[in-house]
């Protein structure tokens, strides 16, 4: 047992902590909000100082590794930045912001022990605390029908999920005699015939497969969106969805390794599914909310089609491809959250004649939505090339053309959002004002998405170093 | 499996089936029936009742039942660590403080909140 | 286990479990289906019992069958509609989610049917709460820490959620 | 059959896990879905306990598991049944049919 390790999340539950306090001594919200991002940097440097550091204390329970390291500092940076976005996200959309804020770290610190736990019990836990946390920042809107439904929604399926999830774990602890993911790994080579170790599997899978919003346990995921605050779909969308994948990789490659052509054809199946339903369910959407909803529906399958061609070494383009993706998905956001600010509104058909408007906001939308499609050169397209290129090495070339026919699909709708913004006529010609932590926060974005398709080398070769401890 | 025998838990139940089921029975068969105006009432020798019983509760029952659902787990972990204090010795004693020091902390915040005061009166309108 | 009379105790209390549970699934009145949820919780804190766990009997009762009922108890009560005896009525989908159950039946009579679990030799008893406290605050003091920020989460999401302002 | 095994207990767990389910997924009201899922994680205890039991009786990891699984269901029920009571504020009704705003 080594406290030492721990000190990134002793610090985060003690910045939890106090700003829970200072929200009850201090009026000044948008303050709490500063501390918080100060508080979340500080946290990030700590995990930082992790990287290289690849240990396990707690009986295995608590793995330190550049995995764990890159996860936790991509939910810090997810945390920090929906912090800074819903600073000035309407006075009238959210109240008590100072408990907003604590309950996001509630969430980002359930997260980090998803993506640094080696033991199935620390696992369901971790993932209790972040859910929990989730739920109730999707209801957080107490006045808005649609977020206590988007609230409700979500728990329903997610505590089912987690009852799967769950069902599964106990089968898995029955075969092996252990909870370890470590022990477990050696013991189930074993069992690997047995029916009993398939069905444990594939309900592990399920109940993992609605935290990252595959096919067919996606339905939670375009309400959900639409309903919830968006900083909080902003969330959910890049650190939900990147710490279900962080646990799935985990067990896949420790606990379920000798299953591998098991797991690897579940994915396969998942991966066309949840592809081909995100992107041709996207199409008809007339809310950007849930336009991104189903978006991300079809990244979940991208990621799928990465899982599918996990081999000894391929786990780095799924982490490159999450971190391009958190970028993306949270400059959008921005962007969103800038434009309901000022118009309160979330229809597409609104967004006309952006670009005359606010030339920036629609520039920098913009740029996050090609990085949607994935156009080189920028982060989105280094995240698909070497996920479909991860495909092909494995053999599995016709995965790749289905996942490159989806990209085609999902080419329409995000350009028909570009063309509404610069070609559409504006129906209401005022400039729309972009308050200045939403304009730093997509700043941001945006330069990540140019700096992460430049730099691509380096970023590669972090990615490379913290998958290398998978198998 | 303990080797005390289960047959006496066996005999105290059905004696309990017994004595309870005797009880309803006989006061069933022995007892009269009528059936006036205020049998079916609540409260047959009671105030006649005013108004409908559907009246909407104070969520702050609900709020108390959170309250007591947390506070019982956190007894319950207690309650596991009282049992080999001795064995867990301090890393134990370090653990247990950890634990109860972040519900302590909590505690503190519904009580700095207001959400222990009974009465609407106290509490702080907060946005 | 090989007691004849344990066997039959056993049999008892997992026919009062699960007709209870088909009470819970199928009760016209809500809150006649919460008091058969209670009676499926104690019913498997005696399965818990005849298992030899007698510290996951006790947190059952605690905090099953008192506090997680109460607070269930208080939510229906709170969101009662007026004038509904139907008030637990299956939906549209009952149909399709029998269907889905039924899926689920076949998977685990063919997957428990032929399981071969690891055995190890049995051990003689011992009391469960000074092992699982030892395994609680050694082998698993992470998660239990993890716990104690879980309950917070909750407690205070509830607070935010429900209180009215 | 008159000695107790581990498929006794497997099998109880199953049947309520299988009830649980069809409760979740064919209930109308929010609370009563809520209900369904206890059911399901009361038979993954019956499933965890009675491995820890048979399999392993001097580790009883299935015990510490199903402890963890009441704190985090109860933990659960605090927030879900908290939702269901905004719900209910925002719509006067916690039918989760009713409750279709958004379209499913």
């Amino acid at each position: 047992m080594n406290l030492a390790l721990l000190n990134p999340e002793i610090a985060l539950v003690v910045l939890a902590l106090f700003v829970f306090a200072l929200d009850l001594v201090w009026s000044n919200k948008r303050g709490i909000g500063y501390v918080t991002i100060a508080g979340l940097a500080g946290v990030a440097a700590l995990v930082a100082g992790q990287f290289g550091l690849n240990t396990t204390s707690f009986s295995g329970a608590l793995i330190v590794d550049n995995f764990a390291v890159f996860f936790n500092l991509l939910f810090l940076g997810a945390a920090a930045l929906v912090v800074l976005a819903a600073l000035q996200y309407g006075e009238q959309f959210l109240h008590w912001r100072g408990e907003f804020y604590g309950v996001l770290l509630f969430a980002t610190f359930g997260m980090m022990f998803m993506a640094s736990s080696g033991d199935l019990i620390a696992i369901y836990v971790a993932l209790e605390t972040a859910s929990i946390s989730l739920y109730v920042l999707a209801g957080f809107r107490k006045h808005d029908p649609a977020s206590g439904e988007a609230a409700l929604k979500y728990l329903l399926l997610g505590a089912l999920a987690s009852a799967v999830l769950l069902y599964g774990m106990a089968l898995l602890y029955g075969l092996t005699g252990s909870t370890n993911l470590a022990a477990i790994g050696q013991q189930i080579a074993g069992q690997a015939g047995q029916p009993v170790t398939l069905l444990a599997m594939t309900l592990v899978i399920c109940g993992l497969g609605f935290k990252v919003a595959a096919v067919p346990f996606q339905m939670w995921a375009p309400d959900v969106y639409q309903g919830a605050p968006t900083p909080v779909t902003a969330f959910l969308s890049v650190a939900s969805k990147a710490s279900g994948f962080a646990v799935l990789l985990r067990l896949t490659t420790s606990a379920l390794g000798p299953l591998q052509s098991d797991w690897q054809a579940i994915f396969t199946a998942l991966a066309v599914v949840t592809m081909t339903v995100g992107n041709l369910a996207a199409i008809p959407q007339h809310n950007i909310k849930r336009l991104m909803g189903y978006s991300s529906i079809a990244m979940a399958g991208y990621l799928l089609v990465g899982m599918a061609a996990l081999a000894a070494g391929g786990a780095p383009s799924i982490l490159l491809f999450l971190a391009a993706y958190t970028v993306t998905n949270l400059g959008a956001f921005a962007a969103i959250i800038a434009f309901s600010n000022a118009t309160g509104s979330d229809e597409i058909d609104d967004y006309s004649g952006l670009a005359s408007r606010s030339p920036l906001l629609a520039l920098g939308f913009g740029f996050c939505l090609f990085s949607l499609i994935g156009i080189p050169p920028l982060a989105g397209f280094f995240g698909k090339f070497y996920v479909f290129a991860e495909a092909v090495n494995r053999g599995l070339i016709w995965l790749a053309v289905v996942a490159l026919l989806n990209s085609a699909v999902s080419v329409f709708y995000y350009l028909r959002v570009v063309k509404v913004m610069y070609l559409n006529p504006a129906r209401d010609t005022s400039p729309v004002n972009v308050p200045p932590s939403l304009a730093v926060a997509l700043a941001v974005t945006a330069i990540g998405v140019v700096v992460v398709g430049v730099g691509i080398g380096p970023i590669m070769d972090t990615a490379v170093a913290a998958a290398q401890v998978l198998r | 499996m303990n080797d005390s025998p289960l047959w006496p838990l066996a005999v105290y139940f059905l004696l309990v089936l017994v004595v309870v089921g005797g009880m309803v029975l006989i006061s069933w068969a022995l007892g009269q029936r009528h059936h006036e105006m205020a049998t079916a009432r609540p409260y047959e020798s009671g105030v006649a009742r005013t108004g409908t019983a559907r009246v909407r509760l104070d969520v702050k029952f609900y709020l108390n039942a959170v309250f007591f659902v947390i506070f019982d787990l956190e007894a319950a972990f207690v309650f596991a660590w009282a049992v080999s204090v001795r064995e867990l010795g301090w890393s134990g004693f370090v653990e247990i403080l950890i634990f109860v020091g972040v519900l302590l902390a909590s505690l503190a915040y519904l009580w700095r909140l207001g959400a222990l005061d009974w009465s609407s009166a106290r509490r702080r309108p907060r946005r | 286990m090989s007691d004849p009379l344990v066997t039959l105790v056993f049999y008892g209390i997992a026919a009062v479990t699960i007709v209870a549970a088909i009470g819970v699934v199928s009760l016209r009145n809500i809150y006649r289906a919460a008091l058969c949820l209670v009676l499926t919780f104690l019913g498997v804190a005696g399965v818990y019992i005849l298992l030899n766990a007698d510290f996951v009997a006790v947190m059952q009762v605690l905090i099953y069958a008192g506090a997680v009922t109460t607070m269930l108890l208080f939510a229906i009560m709170l969101t009662r509609s007026p004038g509904s005896p139907r008030s637990n009525a299956a939906n549209r989908q009952s149909g399709l989610a029998l269907f889905a159950v039924l899926v689920l039946v076949v998977l685990l009579v063919l997957a428990l049917g032929t399981a071969v679990w690891p055995q190890t030799a049995p051990v003689a008893a011992q009391s469960s709460v000074d092992v699982l406290a030892k395994q609680l605050f050694t082998t698993y003091a992470l998660p239990f820490e993890i716990a104690s920020v879980l309950l917070l989460a909750a407690m205070v999401g509830a607070i935010i959620l429900a209180r009215e302002d | 059959m008159l000695t107790l095994t581990l498929n006794h207990f497997l099998v109880l767990g199953a049947i309520l896990f299988c009830v649980g389910l069809y409760g979740a997924l064919a209930k109308g009201h929010a609370v009563a879905v809520l209900m369904g899922i206890e059911l399901m994680l009361n038979s993954v205890n019956i499933t965890l306990v009675g491995f820890a039991r048979f399999l392993a009786p001097d580790q009883l990891l299935g015990q510490v598991f199903a402890v963890f699984v009441i704190t985090a269901a109860a933990a659960e029920a605090a927030v879900g049944l908290a939702i269901v009571l905004v719900v209910y504020r925002q719509r006067r009704t916690v039918n989760v049919e009713e409750v279709d705003l958004l379209k499913w």
